[in-house]
Parts: structure tokens; sequence; C-alpha cells
């Protein structure tokens, strides 16, 4: 019985992915069906996938005896007086937690990871090194590091004109050429996404010699 | 007005570019074309170290790997069974995955002992999943026979030609492991090279390099990451699964590459023609 | 009291604390301050105008946004935008389709929204219902719906500010094809190149959180935003010294910012 | 209503929800001893589920647009898309329907097979396709971005360009130094563009979470009624 089930998984499969291929050349109805398709078993999966955060995070809490947990509970369901046409300002209270829960716990972390670690390392830079061409690299890398963030500045902007301009022109070249390799180095990475598809069409539904 | 040819390839439409990709990704699946390929100096040294193995030594293959990670750790484990078989040694293979054993069954149909002459129970046995992570690795380590009663097809050890006289890991010259757990690849540091000093070569995904760099080579003598399962098969001349993805990667960027150079081509060739006709 | 090694970081986040409401009093009490041009925020209005003659809608969207997850900052950044976009919208009469992936920011989409044609002194004219529209909380099927939106509605603009994964550069691709103006931002590092090189417009990592000040001039966003050309000056002139005096042998620098 | 619960209120939770968090942050140590080290976790970490509760609430606001447009595309009978829409509707009721039985943390599991059947063969082969599209999309990108028009596209080209070889196995057998060169840029151009960009990002993220405690930020979080 499951190998039916299989099978035919495997040609559903094939169906959906040479109709979401068929976009890349035109919109048409078989991507058309696909999109509906995926749309509406997505909806349903982050459906299962809610009520399985309000079991986990609340009604699991709840049933273990926590009783506080019957806050966030009640001003979940405030939310829901969003559609009101008075009382609509009650949804603010559900909002605001979530708000200043997720914005504190993520900008706080950055003061570390992002800000004061980040000229550590650039601090610690010992530029002189035995190859020369080391010794080129960390200068560039200075000089990358400090032009990219002069060109950043924003309420200064004599430092944008005249002869201090090349300094964020230079900025801007660096970033350039990263963003020149960065690109180019995804390339690799995309087509080994596309094999493995073309090899689940090829040897998995053609069923082509290995 | 229709496009002149220059115009109409400097903007080639997309339709064309998207089927000389699926073109240049597809053909190189089905029919490998074994385009050179660079070997690192990793696999050259797990080669070599195969090479160096005296005839008639035991050598522990270890398929510590699942079905999830089949289809990224299975080219590599296949190229070192091809290499093993090659050579006169004998292959002890075992699993501690509970699904190592379909593992097992995909990896040697692919490998096909018999094409080497090579028979089950003389010249490879496979002793099929041994429970217990590290547990299993030591028991297997201080008393074979004890820790296997039977083989996965339940032929009791002592009545296997091969593993008549092998009591452990001392009779073993070399340990070799593919797997996607970092626990595991220690694991085996810690049960079969550190007490008993024996030969050990790890292959593990490439995320996981990082944290396997600083036994190397110390205690793991052959260290390298399961996506240069092509360039190991192209070094033995054994084209296979790994070697068609790299040959894929060859074609398709060197499509890109021309594509870029011909539409740049094409570009300079329009301005300098609007130049002089202008 | 506070954990070790936290102790600079604790100090840096009072400092800036501080420092921006010393310079958001300042500019309240008159202090003008003056921008360099960030091309990506002029274009906004070029682009919305465009449609507008064009006769087709915008289209606006913030990538996998989430208000609880690393990237919240940069999803209120993207609202922020929506908000400006909006006002646009209201002034210049041109629909206006938010595409959403996280319903967490519905709400607030839908205030922003109302609020943008208030100001223009149009409410009447407001349809959230169709302009904020939820497609999914699955990053493919998202992006598949949007890839939808933009073949059979054509938007005249595509404007993208938030935290973008690999749907980047299909959305960057599609909306070339069906011949948008695009202006798109975002501060994670590996889809930047991908705005920069397809995108007409691009607005890299901090210029998504300038929009607020340079669009509206507002003292809270235009004291931050100076407070943070403060840090980016620390950080180059810490930064370059430190690795001199490295080089000559001492890392007391780097041991200052490690307490 | 007043003002007050309107507007300031909320504001003020949003205050003292990120004063918890901040102040966790820099009390709680990884490993807990003190007394009042452990409450302030437990605060910490109940806070951080209750947000994550009232996000799993706020799916609603997402199932009622989405039954609403469609819907509405199926009662009009909009021409070549009702049909579209009504399949969206049925195959979004089977897989909850579906999902409920079948997903594991929900203990009902009488619909198992059918819910791996789902997420296989329609949800994760529809997932991946879209992913590996990608291939298709970096591949015209490439075509049309790395043309020689100005001298900065020129600089985008050739860095491209041996980015490319460098990635290219047969260019990597026959001339090596391509990977050492694309080594030196990531190494010393890539690396170091990209850290002032975090910086910068970072006092962005910053100042902005300052902003939204103290109710200076947009919308309702912050302007006038």
């Amino acid at each position: 019985m499951a190998d039916i089930w299989t099978e035919c998984g495997i040609w559903v499969a094939a169906i959906l992915t040479i109709a979401v291929y068929s976009f890349a050349y035109r919109d048409n109805p078989l991507f058309k069906f696909a999109e509906h398709t995926f749309v509406g078993v997505a909806v349903g999966y982050s459906f299962v996938q809610a009520i399985r955060g309000v079991k986990t995070f609340g009604i699991d809490h709840l049933t273990a005896g926590e009783a506080l947990y019957i806050i966030p509970i009640i001003l979940g369901f405030l939310m829901y007086f969003r559609y009101h046409k008075t009382l609509y300002w009650l949804y603010r209270y559900g909002i605001s937690i979530i708000v200043g829960v997720g914005i504190a716990a993520s900008f706080v972390r950055d003061i570390e990871t992002s800000f004061l670690a980040q000229i550590a390392a650039t601090a610690g830079i010992n530029i002189i090194k035995a190859d020369p061409a080391a010794t080129l690299g960390n200068i560039v890398f200075l000089a990358a590091v400090a032009t990219t963030l002069y060109y950043f500045i924003f309420t200064f902007p004599m430092l944008h004109t005249g002869r201090a301009k090349t300094l964020a022109d230079a900025g801007r070249w660096f970033m350039m050429l990263a963003f020149g390799y960065a690109f180019a180095k995804t390339v690799v990475t995309r087509y080994n996404l596309m094999l493995g598809r073309l090899e689940f069409l090829l040897f998995e539904w053609l069923k082509l010699p290995k | 007005m229709a496009k002149s040819p220059l115009e109409y390839i400097e903007s080639l439409p997309r339709e064309i570019i998207y089927t000389i990709l699926i073109i240049c990704l597809a053909v190189p699946l089905v029919k490998p074309l074994g385009l050179p390929v660079p070997i690192s100096s990793r696999v050259k040294e797990w080669h070599q170290y195969v090479e160096g193995l005296p005839d008639g030594a035991y050598v522990l293959v270890s398929v510590d790997y699942g079905v999830g990670s089949l289809p990224a750790l299975e080219p590599f484990m296949v190229a070192t069974l091809h290499d093993l078989f090659e050579r006169n040694v004998k292959v002890v293979i075992m699993t501690l995955y509970s699904d190592g054993p379909i593992c097992y069954e995909s990896l040697i149909t692919k490998v096909n002992p018999d094409a080497y002459g090579k028979q089950y129970g003389v010249d490879y046995v496979f002793l099929g999943y041994i429970p217990g992570g590290e547990t299993a690795m030591k028991a297997v380590a201080e008393n074979l026979h004890a820790a296997v009663p039977t083989d996965y097809y339940g032929t009791p050890l002592n009545q296997i030609p091969m593993l008549k006289d092998i009591s452990g890991a001392s009779d073993f010259a070399m340990i070799i492991s593919v797997t996607p757990s970092g626990d595991v690849a220690q694991g085996w540091i810690r049960q079969w090279v550190t007490p008993y000093g024996i030969t050990y070569m790890s292959c593990v995904l490439a995320m996981m390099m990082p944290t396997m760099e600083p036994y190397y080579p110390a205690q793991v003598k052959a260290l390298t990451d399961a996506g240069r399962a092509g360039e190991y098969e192209y070094l033995i001349g054994k084209p296979g699964s790994g070697i068609r993805k790299l040959d894929a990667f060859s074609v398709a960027h060197i499509m890109l590459i021309i594509a870029i150079i011909i539409a740049n081509i094409a570009y300079f060739a329009l301005k300098a023609q609007k130049k002089g006709g202008a | 009291m506070i954990v070790s090694g936290r102790f600079m970081e604790f100090v840096a986040l009072i400092l800036i604390w501080v420092l921006a409401m010393i310079a958001i009093d300042k500019i309240k009490k008159g202090w003008t301050v003056s921008f360099r041009r960030i091309a990506g925020l002029d274009a906004l209005e070029e682009a919305v105008g465009r449609a507008a003659e064009m006769g087709r809608p915008v289209h606006f969207t913030s990538g996998l946004n989430s208000l609880t997850g690393t990237w919240a900052p940069l999803t209120v950044a993207g609202l922020a935008v929506f908000g400006e976009v909006a006002r646009l919208c209201a002034r210049y009469r041109v629909p206006v389709i938010y595409s959403v992936y996280g319903t967490q920011v519905i709400p607030i989409a839908h205030e922003l929204y109302k609020q943008a044609f208030l100001a223009e002194g149009r409410p009447e004219e407001a349809k959230p219902e169709e302009a904020i529209r939820y497609l999914s909380s699955s990053q493919f099927a998202y992006a598949a719906a949007v890839q939808g939106i933009a073949e059979r509605e054509r938007p005249a603009a595509n404007i993208m500010v938030g935290p973008f994964y690999a749907e980047s550069l299909i959305f960057a691709e599609t909306f070339y094809r069906v011949g948008a103006i695009q202006v798109a931002g975002t501060a994670r590092l590996y889809q930047i190149p991908f705005f920069a090189i397809v995108c007409d417009y691009v607005l890299i990592g901090e210029e998504c959180y300038a929009a607020g000040a340079y669009l509206t001039k507002d003292p809270a966003h235009t004291g931050s935003l100076f407070v943070q050309d403060l840090g980016k000056m620390v950080a180059i002139v810490l930064g370059v010294i430190g690795a001199l005096l490295t080089t000559a042998g001492t890392k007391a620098i780097v041991e200052f910012l490690k307490l | 209503m007043s003002l007050a619960y309107r507007r300031h209120l909320p504001i003020i939770i949003t205050f003292i929800m990120g004063i918890i968090m901040i102040l966790q942050y820099f009390i709680v140590p990884k490993q807990p001893v003190e007394p009042y080290q452990i409450t302030m976790q437990k605060v910490g970490e109940t806070l951080t589920n209750w947000a994550n509760l009232l996000a799993a609430f706020t799916i609603g606001f997402g199932m009622v647009n989405i039954a609403l447009i469609h819907s509405r595309h199926v009662s009009r009978k909009t021409p070549g898309q009702w049909y579209y829409s009504a399949w969206l509707l049925f195959v979004a009721v089977i897989m909850v329907i579906v999902g409920i039985g079948g997903e594991p943390a929900l203990g009902i599991n009488v619909s198992k097979y059918q819910y791996d059947w789902m997420t296989t063969y329609v949800f994760a082969a529809l997932s991946g396709t879209m992913y590996s599209s990608l291939a298709f999309y970096i591949t015209s990108a490439c075509y049309r971005a790395f043309r020689a028009r100005t001298i900065e596209a020129t600089a985008l080209l050739i860095v491209g360009f041996i980015t490319l070889m460098s990635r290219t196995p047969a260019f990597q057998a026959y001339l090596p130094q391509v990977i050492e060169v694309a080594d030196w840029i990531n190494k010393y151009i890539v690396k170091s563009s990209f850290r002032g960009i975090l910086i910068g990002g970072a006092l962005g993220a910053i100042l902005l979470g300052i902003r939204t405690l103290m109710g200076m930020e947009t919308g309702y979080l912050g302007r006038r009624d």
C-alpha cells in the first residue's frame, strides 16, 4: 500500500517542481495552480504550528500550575478587538509586550556582538606580517573598514563634499568589490540546489539509470 | 523594428539563458564527462594511507550515517570502499546508526565487490548495527566476538573465516568512519586512537571541519569533508555521483563565464556601432 | 552586579542612551541637523510618482519580518518605510500592496496605513483589507505568492525594506522582469549584494534605519542618526589607533573594549 | 476612553518589558547562582514565552485576511481567479484537519501518515524547488549585471569573474592561483567592508531599540494618535 502512495507522491512532487520552474519562463496556469496549492498548504501548516505554539508556550505552562500565564492568554484574545469599531486599541497591549520583549532582547545583544567586538577585532590587527601580501592586506583591511564607516556618516554633509568625498567614494568602491565577490560566490550553492532537484526528477521520477 | 543580432545577444531573453542552464546541469548528471578536477592534499593523503596498507591488513569501516545524511555522505564512502577493494585487505564493516543497514545495502550495491573478486566472509563482512555509540566502539575494541556474537546475516563470528583470530582493536591496522555527528567522529579517538594508537581516518560534513581540525594530524591521521567525493572518484578513476556534480558545476560555470564574455563583446560592439553610426 | 565581560557593554548602552536623549532635546529646541543625500530614499517619491503616471500600483514588502526574532529592529525600520510609502501613495492616489509574511506586523501596518490617509486628508479612500495582504508565514510560499502578484498586478514600483533571506533575488529578478523601478534595502549582509547589483536603488544596512529621520526630519529620528554618526567615528578612531598600537606592541584598546 | 489607556499605557508596558529584558541580559550570567539572578532569569524566560505565545496568537490576523480576500474572489466569481481561490481554501482546510490530527506535539496522532505525506511531497517539494529556482535568477542576473558599463561595473565584473573561476572545479585544476586571489579578496576586502556595514547596521538597530522603548518610534509606537 505504501508504495502506491510513495509513487503517487513522487508524481505530485515532480509536477509541482515543473510548475514552479515554468514560472521562470512565463507565468502560466500550472504555476498559478502550484502557487495557490503552496499558499493553501502553508496556511494550514502555519495555523497548526501556531496552535502548537499556543499549546507549548501557554496552555502547557497553565496546566503545569503557572497561573500567571492566564495574562498573556487573555491579552492574546484581547488582540482580536482590533476589528472592533471603538475598542480597537485593546490589541495594543498584546503587541506592546511582543515589541518590548522582542526589540530589547535583540538590540541589547548588538552592542557587543556587532559593535564593541567588531571594533576590538579591528583594533587587534597586527598590521606588519612576515608575508608582504598579508601586510598589504592588513593595510587594505583597515582602510576598507574605516572608509566604509566613513561612507555611512549621514549628519555631516561637509564630509561628503570636495576632496573629503574621495574617502566616501573609496568606501563605496570597497563595498562594490565585496558585493561582486559575494554575488558570484553564491552561484555554486544555488546550482547545487538545482542539481538536487534535477537528480530527483531524473533518477527518482524518470528512474533513469544512475 | 526587429532587434539586430548584436542587440539580441546583448539582451538575451531569459528563456534562452534558463534552457541553456538546465542543459548544462542535467547532461553531466546523466553522463559524467570526467572533466579535470583539482585534488586537494587532504584527499591525496587519505588515498596514500589506503595505498600504504600492507597485504592482508584488517580495516574497520564504520558506516556512521543515517538515511537523512546519506545523499551528502554516501559518495565518499563508496569511493573509499572502491579504493579498499582494489587492494588485498580485509574489510570489516559495521554501523552505529539504527538505520545504518539501509545505508550499507545502498552502499554495497553501488560498490559491487564481486567485480573485484571479493567474497563475503573471506574478504569483507558486515557486522550490522551495534547500539550504544561509544560503548559499542569500546566493546568492539576490547572483545569483538563478545560484543558482536553474529554478523548482520546471523552467522556466528567464529564460523566466519576472516574473523577467526580477530579479537579486537589491536588486530586492526586502520579505522575509517564517515559521519555527520561530531560525537561519533571524536568518539573513535577516545575509544580506538588514544588507548590502542590505531590509524584513524575521519570524513565529516564540511561545516564540522572546524571542530575536527584540532585533532588533525595527531589523533586523526586523515581528515576531509564529504563534499570532496568527486575529487576522490577522479583520483581513483571511479566516476560516481560525486564527480557528476563537480562536472555539472564546471560545465554550468564555464557556460556562465562564456555568456558574460559574449554579452560584453556584444555590448562593446553595439557601443562602437552607435558611435560609428551617430 | 553586572555579569563579567559585559561591563563595557553596559557603559556603552547608558552612554548611547543619554547622548540620544540630549541630541533629541537639542533638536526639539531648534538645533538644525543637515543630511548628506541618500539616493535610495530620494527615489521613493520618484518611484511612487512613476506609478501614478502609469496608473499601476506600488508594491511593498518587508521580507521575513518578525517582531520577536534577532531582526525585530529591522522589521520596525521596514514598517517605518511602509508608513512613508503609504503617505506618498495616499498623496498621489496610487493603490499600494503590502505583501506580509509575519502576522505580528498586520495590526501595526493597518494603523500606519490609516494614519497615512488621515495625514493626507483622505481617510475615506483607505482600503486596508485590500492593501495589506497576508500571503504566508512560510518563506517560499510567501515568495511564490509575491511572484504571482508581480506578474498579475504588474506594479510600477517595488519597495523592499526589512530582513530578507534567500527570497531577495527571487523578488529582485521577478520585479525587474515586469519593469518595476526598485528601491530595496536590508541590513542582512549576505543579501545586500543582490539588492545592490540588481535593483535600481539600494539602502545598505544603516540606511534602512535612516528613513525616519531623512524623510520626516522628526527630532527623535534625527537625534538618533546624529548619535549613530558619533558611534561610527568612535569605531573608526578606536579601530585604526588600536591596530597601530597592537602593531607597536600594546593591546590596550582591545583589553579596554573587552572589559 | 482617555488617551492614557489608548496610547500611554501600551507604551509604558513596552518600556517596562524592555527594561526587564535589558536587566536580565546584564545581570544573569550563564550559570546563575545568586537568588536574584535565578529569579531574574525566570522572569526573562517567562516574558520570552509570553511574547512567543502572543506572537502565535496573531496567526488569526493572517487567517482572517486570507479567508476574506479569497472568499470574496469566490463569492464575486472573479474571472480567472475564483476557482484558484476556492482550491486554496479547500487545500488549507484539508491541511488544518490533517495537521491537527498529525502534528506530534498536539498528541492526537490520528493522521500522521497523511500529514507527513503532505509535508514531504507537497510542502517540502515546493519549498525546495522555489529555493532552487534561484539558480535561474542568479544566472540571468549575472548575465545582465556583469557588464563593463562604467569603471565601477568593470571592477565588479573582474572580481565576479575571479570568484566564479575560483569556484569552478575545472579552473581550480588548471589555474590554482585563482583560488588564492579570490581568498585574498575575501579575507581583506569582503570581510572588512562587511564589518563596516555590520557596525553601521548595529548602531541603527541600537538607536531604534532605544527610541521604541522610549515611545518615540513610528506609528502607534510613538506618533500622536
